[in-house]
């Protein structure tokens, strides 16, 4: 799968549903037949949530599925921004530039593919599931999330990947411990030809870190404070083996094997 | 819209099609905002800042949102003028529009080096020497917050380069409008004004500031009274053309800032709300001129000084 | 709510209550706001800037709103000492708040006279001298911009005077920490800031200054990063305490001064706004402590300097 | 009639009813019972009409009639605050300081009265009229307005004035001219025990001399910029011969003769 070149454009989205999913998380579903016919899986699109001076920047959010020329959004309640978005109601119009990004590739002759989603990292899983599927890849997900009720898209999960485990810190579902515990273990027993990675940097990091050592190529997606969303700010840098890249055009999903975690490992770090 | 309103400004050397730029770091190269606008449409693009040598900027995070602003500490991030010319500035040679380079130094030296290797680049119509970076520990702002400083380094630009030189000032003074005089007299063609204050945001659940580097740079509707202010002292103070900025985020912003006594104004942050924002501006000011029967947007250039209107 | 946060924070000889003060000339003298909050739970009552003689301050239009915050040019307008005495001082005497009273002079002379006059009055309990009023001709900022004119008009104050003195600072500086090492070398107990901004708001209706004065005073959110960044400057820079504004809207915008390192924060903007400000902040600062599980309220002070969390 | 001395205090006010009832005006109906029961005519409260960043400043509003717990407010929209007002839906609560300053003070002994509005000047008039009628005081209104749609409140003011005269810039109703052309005559055939006028400075300004000419007492109400609306910051200071006093607490409402109108005989301007 290759970007597929659609340039990114604004475009007026109309909520049309909105509801809460989990405790603290929300579902919005979007109206936005440009953007949803033109993004593919791993990119975001950059949210204005509300006009005037209080939001001064946009929101970026990942696109979780885009059926029908919509787009639904899994949102995770944080601060003023999310809070605002999940107050809105049907019938609010937002405007959102989309797609952007860089989003997660599958090879070809991919034949079986290892996706990890930490909390909100099932976020950006929800199209590269709907995707691997399409395309017949064998897919094993491992989820974490502190307790059974915050493991998220559990349905299209279990509709779409051959095989789901779970962890959660509190054990109220499959494994009491980090998604990190199983992922060592799956990818030495399924040799994966490929992992997916999203959630917490530090789980991200360890996951990358056990492939790498199973010789497993790996992609993760990286949250950054963005500003333009476009490439033009350079607010979003992530430090990788060439440089310092910016999550919004070059990412946010990264080859892992590029990325340099540690600020301290970071050549340009502190310049 | 009427064709009768005539929207050009004159900067130095420099015939703009309309006053309205980009502010430098908030638009990339432009090819960013290709995709949202037609670049030709704007008075002039100015680059990020070019160093000789490629900088890495600060470390991340690099923003926070602020009320009515936002904090950055990008700190100057840029691949060097070699890399410059050979990328963004030969896509820009390929759009119809003036490209104004914003050049960054840690001493004198850089400074006139940087300025010296763009000099022969000829789709280079004028630098903003921006001695007003507050994100970077040597040079930057260092150069723009005393009168001797500041005309060192421009005395050496000036030496450099013969394109239209405008000094970009720093708001973190106590007397703008006498560093806006040092460089006039060291031959600068133009000031533009303001880069950002001088701020900080302490996150109150880490105990740490919400920047990597502590300190950032102020930007958006919050500073614009701050900037018009500025801009109103440095117009009364010096003859040569003056650049507002600082919180221009509609029409309305972008004529104040002439009233107040700009000739051209930028737009910075505003391109992150809306990507159109430039666009839109520069089609508000003619739409503003029309509505109040004036024959030129020139006209509004200090209309708000008591010694005009009177 | 826990009794076992200690919420006492000391300026100079002064000990307060808490950590909370009103912002001078936001909350008059403190009887307009008797009707709706109880004054003892503040930790001092700041009044408006007092003269030895009446001033009658500027013309009309006053105010203007803006991005998050609003320009002022009230200029200092009050009845002089005399009747400050008869009047605000007698009735805040029979209030069980400590008061600090602001102190305004166009010269050196004028300031050492009113702090003279009132040095005598018992009911005062500390003196705030304004050295950064941005809306007066004479005196005002113009004391506040430079080390030798501040130093000048503290020595003068503090020969007058043996009761607490706190200086209030103007941010329209290029460096706060020197001038608020200069006030602290001539025997100041204490620095607040910030004074406001100086700004400017153009009506693109009229083409005229919305204020009736033309430049005027920022205050509120937008000038907070501006302001904690100052104080950030200010508190490594001096030994003396720190008394920090500049925005506080809510008890996380009064934590974060107090990490930047003030140990107590004054409400000004606010108050208009939210008329009980102060002692929701007051209330909220000691439940950010418990929270916290911190046993003083002195402890936050400062907590976000990397040499301090190391 | 003496100021009832009640003190003002915030009271979260819910928002019953908004209507246009002119060409951008509106009447808002708040649910506000405590304010609306301490109210004397010719108050004012100190409406926040928006939360967060967007509006620093309340705006202040004087009441147009307070009846059973609730208090009506007639609005112009003229900038972004009342355009929010005007936007607002019943259910919205917003928070109000009330009741605030010194209204219309009715002399004992008065028998016969001239209220006059200009544009809005007609919002502070409607408990005025209400109170005079309930006293038997006669009252004679004038009023003036750009066009016949834009006189307000003529319902209010037919049923409780002996005589309504109005004057229209365009002739649509009434006498085409200003309504200070009625005014003098007014004043001169009905010589009324006192004289209340509210509307454009200049208008009320007009008025005031006519008053003075004919030695008939007069009450102006004054708007200014209004920061805290409780007499603290002193934004909204009118010249009057007893030097500045502040609008929200010394007034909106002024005796006429104590008012400096003229900037420059203003014994204290550009001090
Ligand atoms: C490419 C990308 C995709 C994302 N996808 C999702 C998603 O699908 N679902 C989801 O819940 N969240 C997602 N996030 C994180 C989401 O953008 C933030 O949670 C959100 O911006 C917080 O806004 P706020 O106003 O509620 O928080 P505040 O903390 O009040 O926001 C203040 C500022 O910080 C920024 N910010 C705060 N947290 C983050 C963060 N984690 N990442 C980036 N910026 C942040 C905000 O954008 C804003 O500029 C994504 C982030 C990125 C970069
Ligand atoms: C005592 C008093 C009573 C009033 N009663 C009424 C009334 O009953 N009906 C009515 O329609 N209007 C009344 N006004 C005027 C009303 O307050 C303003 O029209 C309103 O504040 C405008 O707000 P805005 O945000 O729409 O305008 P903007 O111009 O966007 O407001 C910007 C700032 O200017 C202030 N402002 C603008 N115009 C005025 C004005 N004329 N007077 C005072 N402040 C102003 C606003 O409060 C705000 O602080 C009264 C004013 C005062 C002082
Ligand atoms: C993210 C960001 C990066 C910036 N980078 C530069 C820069 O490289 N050189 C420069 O002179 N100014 C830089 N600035 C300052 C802007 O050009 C402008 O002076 C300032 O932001 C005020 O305008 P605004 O409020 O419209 O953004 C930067 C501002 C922002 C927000
Ligand atoms: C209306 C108004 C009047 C003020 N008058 C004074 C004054 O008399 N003396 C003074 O030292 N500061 C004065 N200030 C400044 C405030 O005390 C404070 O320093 C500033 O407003 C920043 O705080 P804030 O953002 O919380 O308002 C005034 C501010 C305002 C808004
Ligand atoms: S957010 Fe601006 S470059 Fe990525
Ligand atoms: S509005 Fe503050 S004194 Fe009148």
């Amino acid at each position: 799968m290759t970007e597929a070149g659609h340039h990114p454009e604004v475009e007026r989205a109309g909520l049309v549903a909105n509801e809460r999913v989990a405790e603290g998380v929300g579902l919005a579903v979007f109206d936005a037949p440009r953007t949803a016919s033109a993004i593919r899986p791993g990119q975001f699109v950059h949210l204005r949530i509300a006009e005037g001076a209080e939001f001064i920047l946009r929101r970026p959010f990942s696109v979780y599925r885009a059926p029908a020329g919509r787009l639904e959004i899994l949102y995770q309640v944080v601060g003023r921004g999310t809070r605002a978005l999940a107050q809105a109601t049907p019938g609010a119009v937002m405007d959102l530039i989309g797609p952007l990004g860089h989003g997660w590739l599958v090879p070809e002759g991919t034949a079986h593919a290892l996706v990890v989603a930490g909390g909100l990292g099932a976020a950006p899983m929800g199209m590269l599931v709907e995707e691997l599927a399409r395309r017949g890849v064998a897919t094993t997900l491992a989820q974490g999330a502190p307790s059974e009720g915050r493991l998220l898209a559990r349905e299209l999960f279990e509709a779409t990947c051959r095989r789901t485990e779970v962890a959660t810190d509190d054990g109220s579902a499959g494994l009491c411990g980090f998604v990190t515990e199983l992922t060592d273990g799956l990818i030495a027993a399924d040799r994966p030809d490929i992992v997916y990675v999203c959630g917490p940097e530090p789980m991200q990091r360890i996951v990358a870190a056990q492939a790498a050592a199973a010789g497993v190529p790996c992609q993760v997606s990286l949250e950054r404070l963005m500003a333009c969303g476009v490439g033009a700010c350079l607010s979003c840098v992530v430090s990788t083996v060439s440089g310092r890249k910016r999550a919004c055009v070059d990412g946010p999903v990264f080859d892992a094997a590029e990325v340099v975690w540690d600020p301290c490992e970071d050549p340009e770090a502190g310049a | 819209m009427s064709a009768a309103v005539d929207m050009r400004v004159r900067i130095g050397a420099l015939e703009l099609r309309n006053p309205v730029m980009t502010a430098s770091g908030t638009f990339g190269s432009g090819r960013e905002y290709a995709d949202f606008i037609d670049l030709s449409r704007l008075g002039a693009v100015v680059t990020k800042g070019v160093s000789l040598e490629p900088w890495a900027g600060n470390d991340s995070p690099r923003i926070a949102e602020t009320p009515s602003g936002m904090l950055n500490s990008i700190g100057l991030q840029n691949p060097g003028a070699e890399a410059f010319c050979a990328g963004d500035l030969a896509w820009l040679a390929t759009q119809d529009v003036p490209v104004i380079v914003n050049l960054v130094g840690h001493s004198v030296e850089e400074y006139r080096s940087v300025a010296e290797r763009l000099d022969t680049e000829p789709d280079i119509a004028a630098f903003e020497l921006n001695i007003s970076c507050p994100n970077v520990d040597a040079g930057g702002m260092a150069f723009g917050t005393s009168c001797p400083a500041a005309a060192e380094v421009v005395r050496a630009v000036r030496a450099a380069t013969s394109k239209t030189l405008i000094v970009k000032l720093s708001p973190n003074v106590t007397d703008i409008a006498e560093i806006a005089r040092a460089v006039e007299a060291e031959g600068a063609d133009a000031v533009s004004l303001i880069n950002t204050l001088l701020g900080m945001v302490i996150d109150t659940r880490t105990f740490k500031p919400a920047l990597a580097r502590g300190v950032g740079g102020l930007s958006g509707p919050a500073v614009r009274p701050v900037a018009v202010r500025m801009v109103w002292q440095v117009a009364h103070a010096v003859g040569v053309p003056v650049i507002g900025m600082g919180g221009v985020m509609c029409t309305n912003d972008a004529a104040e800032f002439m009233l107040a006594g700009a000739t051209g104004v930028a737009v910075g942050t505003a391109n992150f709300v809306d990507p159109a924002a430039t666009v839109s501006i520069a089609d508000g000011l003619e739409r503003f001129c029309v509505d109040r029967g004036l024959g030129s947007v020139g006209d509004l250039v200090g209309a708000a000084w008591p010694e005009r209107s009177a």
